[in-house]
């Protein structure tokens, strides 16, 4: 059975031109890139090649670009960095109740370390309201973190507003383009943001590999201390094959992406436009045009996510859900039920995020296989009674 | 035997994909109701008694691939079983007979026991109602 | 020419076995292993594989190895986790002055957080006096964190021994293994530590990749904040080939340790022998017996450590210096500064490391060339005047 | 040109490779001793000074390579130069003769400027005591 790959938010294959950039940095130029001689050196060389690409890539400058272990790793140093940097001016951060929990976790580690934080709801679709960014902002603020767009339900948010916003406040801006950077096009002045986040294996690069895009003038402190690595912001021994097959991917990445996100939005409009035709009881979560282009997410009136991801699963179909099932807490996606979904509807939901090797076929074999999947499971449910 | 490359036993699975006892009883002798949207399992367990004995079990469940196979097994396993056989059924039991569960999914099998008592909890306070004496 | 790598210990190349193990971990086994379906599942078996067999290094159970990005991530984690989790007990933290900056600059950074560190002093050899540690506990020390041996000269800690002085004293211990672990044995209730750090780069497995060993029961909280991945004490998505890689790496150590280790001590101590022989006004860093197979570390009076490494270098021979200049800041080595050493000393330090392809010629051949570039550098030194 | 797999420019390799003027003059018209053990960089130039003109220059450091390679090329820039051209020479000439050096090495351009400032310095001292006045 062929397996079709739907869950591209999750994380990427890595593409094959990548693996084959990396190779050469694990056995041939092996080098620490902090050793003077050749080898070391020419990692560093390596390093700076990519460095200058990452920020090609959203409008930066080089040495504006800390290289991470991933999306987690910058969000956790975003945040942490500017918090401790700048506790004596304020003690107050905004964020939303739709972020990543690399956001919203991190948040409530601060919350506990003395920060206060608020989050903002959003509307029916997923959208910060800028005015409330607005409102939210005291003379304690002194960082807001909003994703670029939502890894779950795909809605981008209007992140170039609130970075007025915050500018005209002084204040520091962040925002997660984990989802977005490599996908649509980032623009950090566009933006007006002071730290963005990446993570190169939602582009079809390694895992294990990020950056921060930190603004020149940005006061924050490091969040991994050792060695003086990326000109003392980061410590750890750079890991340079994955840096590497970062920045390939990067490249890939800016040669295809308008015509990719095209292709995407054709498919995902397709799919969501089938899924509705032939599921009763279904709804789109999430914004219906600002949204990612490969970015599907329904929920499934009566019937449970897991249940329906295995049974994809079981015909080579791989979906995710925000059902609490698939976490080990028993609480369903915050993300949906910050949208104002039910318990049931948000238990019920299922995302399929497409990329660069979904076909017009993979999209109708999922018309083709759900529908009998809902029946089976309706078949079942308890509540499809009592909502009759 | 667990599968590696599954979350699910190959037993869970083999439950999840075929699912026995799927449906209602019409004019059950009792009927357990357990689990809430919160948590996203939701099991109705029915069951018909005679002279003592659970003649017949089935399940309605939403929730997760160890949410429907715990109610398939649960419902296969008290099928001709005394009412104190049943209740000595307990989730670990449950459990075992599927080659075990991820320990995330435990509460599956608690959610199983639990609707299994409550249908014969139902089905005994009916009948004391109604016959004032039940033999167990 | 031929290059000669004598810098293993700053990082190793990678195995080509353990890139073998990686390749179907990038487009094939692909898989993000907190997804529910088959693709997912399979990459979380492969991490729970290596989890067995990294446990089984040093004499752990599975589920207290955590992975980490690298050597400095799990000392970060080690050291901040458990003192944010302690602070109520305590706020005093016991180190020791040779550390690893990954070791060192955290703690500063938690003296900046209102905790207190005793950097403890090592003797002419490196070693800590295990005495010192029970005389510095006090009723407010809630960590004591000593590297089990010393990256620069090689010197072997008596773990066990402030191991059974922490455990006595009811203080959670850490040690710093990167340099030792898959070298030399490790096991962490012979040596009775609580938490114990690994990187994979060092023992020919990919950079980027490390683990923290948390002993079960010690108390400390997340480093990284977000998602639940490796039972919620390390969020974000896992490096799954590279952990892989990790696995094979440690397999291979597992096979060849002892003989490796006897094979390279011999060679270590004919380069010390050579090198001592054929060069006057030399000495040898670190302890001569409680040392890695694999280092040597000497000074050479009257020559800086950076000039000696480009002329190696030049002469296809990879080695390091505790110099300053190799470094952004100006001082030279703490770690040789804190033997007792002069500055000019210091700077005039030279580290070879050996490693797995390292042969007699290549020892053969530093013991040729590396004479004739002291007698080079000598000639223009205006020291070795002034100490006539 | 920079050439990536170095930390230095060609050019300050080949003035490491090759350092011009190593050595010291006997009964030299000016010294300069700058630097110290602790930075890891000591620098010794010596001049020789003929009708206000530096006739020769040497140098004796303990260095990196960018030390050796400033030191090599200050003496080379210097020879030939009055006293009063000489004092115009500043790091950021000496580090552009070398092609550039990275961020973290141009303190040993600047240590290079004072070591001949320095042995100027020596020149113009002894000089003034011994004759009381010289022609710049
Ligand atoms: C929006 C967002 N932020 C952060 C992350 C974390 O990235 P990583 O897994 O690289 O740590 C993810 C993906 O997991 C994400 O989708
Ligand atoms: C003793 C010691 N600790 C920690 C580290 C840091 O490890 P990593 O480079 O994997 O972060 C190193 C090596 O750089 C080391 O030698």
């Amino acid at each position: 059975m062929k397996r079709i790959y739907l869950d591209y938010a999750a994380t990427t294959p890595t593409h094959p031109e990548v693996v084959k950039a990396m190779l050469p940095y694990f056995t041939g130029s092996f080098g620490n890139p902090s050793s003077l001689y050749s080898c070391g050196q020419e990692a560093k060389g390596a390093i700076q090649e990519v460095r200058v690409r990452v920020a090609e890539l959203i409008g930066a400058r080089d040495e504006e670009i800390v290289f991470t272990s991933g999306g987690t790793e910058a969000d956790n140093f975003a945040l942490k960095g500017v918090a401790y940097a700048n506790e004596k001016k304020g003690d107050h951060i905004i964020t939303s109740s739709i972020e990543h929990h690399a956001v919203i976790e991190t948040c409530k580690f601060l919350e506990r370390r003395r920060f206060s934080v608020t989050y903002l709801p959003v509307d029916e679709y997923g959208l910060v309201d800028p005015d409330d960014v607005r409102r939210a902002i005291t003379n304690k603020t002194i960082l807001i973190s909003v994703m670029h767009a939502n890894n779950e339900m795909g809605t981008i948010e209007p992140i170039a507003e609130i970075g007025r916003i915050a500018k005209g406040a002084g204040i520091y801006f962040h925002t997660d383009a984990v989802q977005t950077a490599g996908h649509i096009p980032v623009d950090v002045n566009e933006l007006e943001v002071d730290l963005l986040s990446i993570s190169a294996h939602k582009l079809y690069g390694p895992k294990g590999v990020g950056a921060l895009y930190i603004r020149k003038g940005t006061k924050l402190i490091p969040f991994m201390h050792g060695g003086e690595q990326e000109r003392r912001r980061r410590a750890s021994t750079e890991n340079v094959p994955g840096i590497v097959g970062f920045g390939r991917a990067v490249e890939l990445a800016q040669q295809e992406m308008s015509e990719e996100a095209e292709r995407l939005t054709y498919l995902r409009d397709q799919l969501i436009k089938g899924l509705l035709e032939r599921i009763d009881h279904i709804r789109l979560n999430g914004h219906p045009q600002k949204r990612l282009p490969n970015n599907v997410n329904v929920s499934v009136d009566y019937v449970e996510g897991e249940s329906m991801v295995l049974n994809l699963d079981l015909e080579g179909i791989c979906a995710s859900t925000g059902s609490a099932c698939s976490s080990s807490s028993l609480e369903a996606s915050h993300v949906l039920l910050a949208i104002g979904l039910s318990h049931e509807q948000a238990h019920g939901s299922l995302r399929f995020t497409l990329g660069k090797w979904t076909s017009e076929e993979d999209i109708g074999r999922v018309l083709e296989v759900l529908p009998q999947i809902v029946a089976k499971l309706r078949a079942m449910s308890p509540l499809l009674k009592s909502h009759r | 035997m667990r599968n590696v490359w599954s979350l699910y036993s190959d037993k869970v699975m083999e439950h999840f994909k075929n699912p026995r006892n799927v449906g209602e009883i019409e004019n059950p002798d009792g009927v357990g109701h357990v689990g809430n949207p919160v948590c996203g399992d939701i099991m109705e367990l029915y069951i018909k008694v005679n002279n003592g004995t659970i003649a017949d079990a089935k399940f309605k469940t939403f929730g997760c691939g160890a949410a429907i196979a715990t109610s398939s097994m649960v419902t296969e396993m008290v099928k001709g079983k005394s009412i104190g056989e049943a209740l000595e059924i307990s989730n670990r039991a449950v459990a075992e007979a599927l080659d075990g569960l991820p320990s995330i999914k435990m509460h599956c099998s608690v959610l199983a026991e639990e609707a299994l008592k409550s249908a014969i909890d139902d089905y005994l306070t009916k009948n004391r109602r109604g016959k004032n004496n039940v033999s167990l």
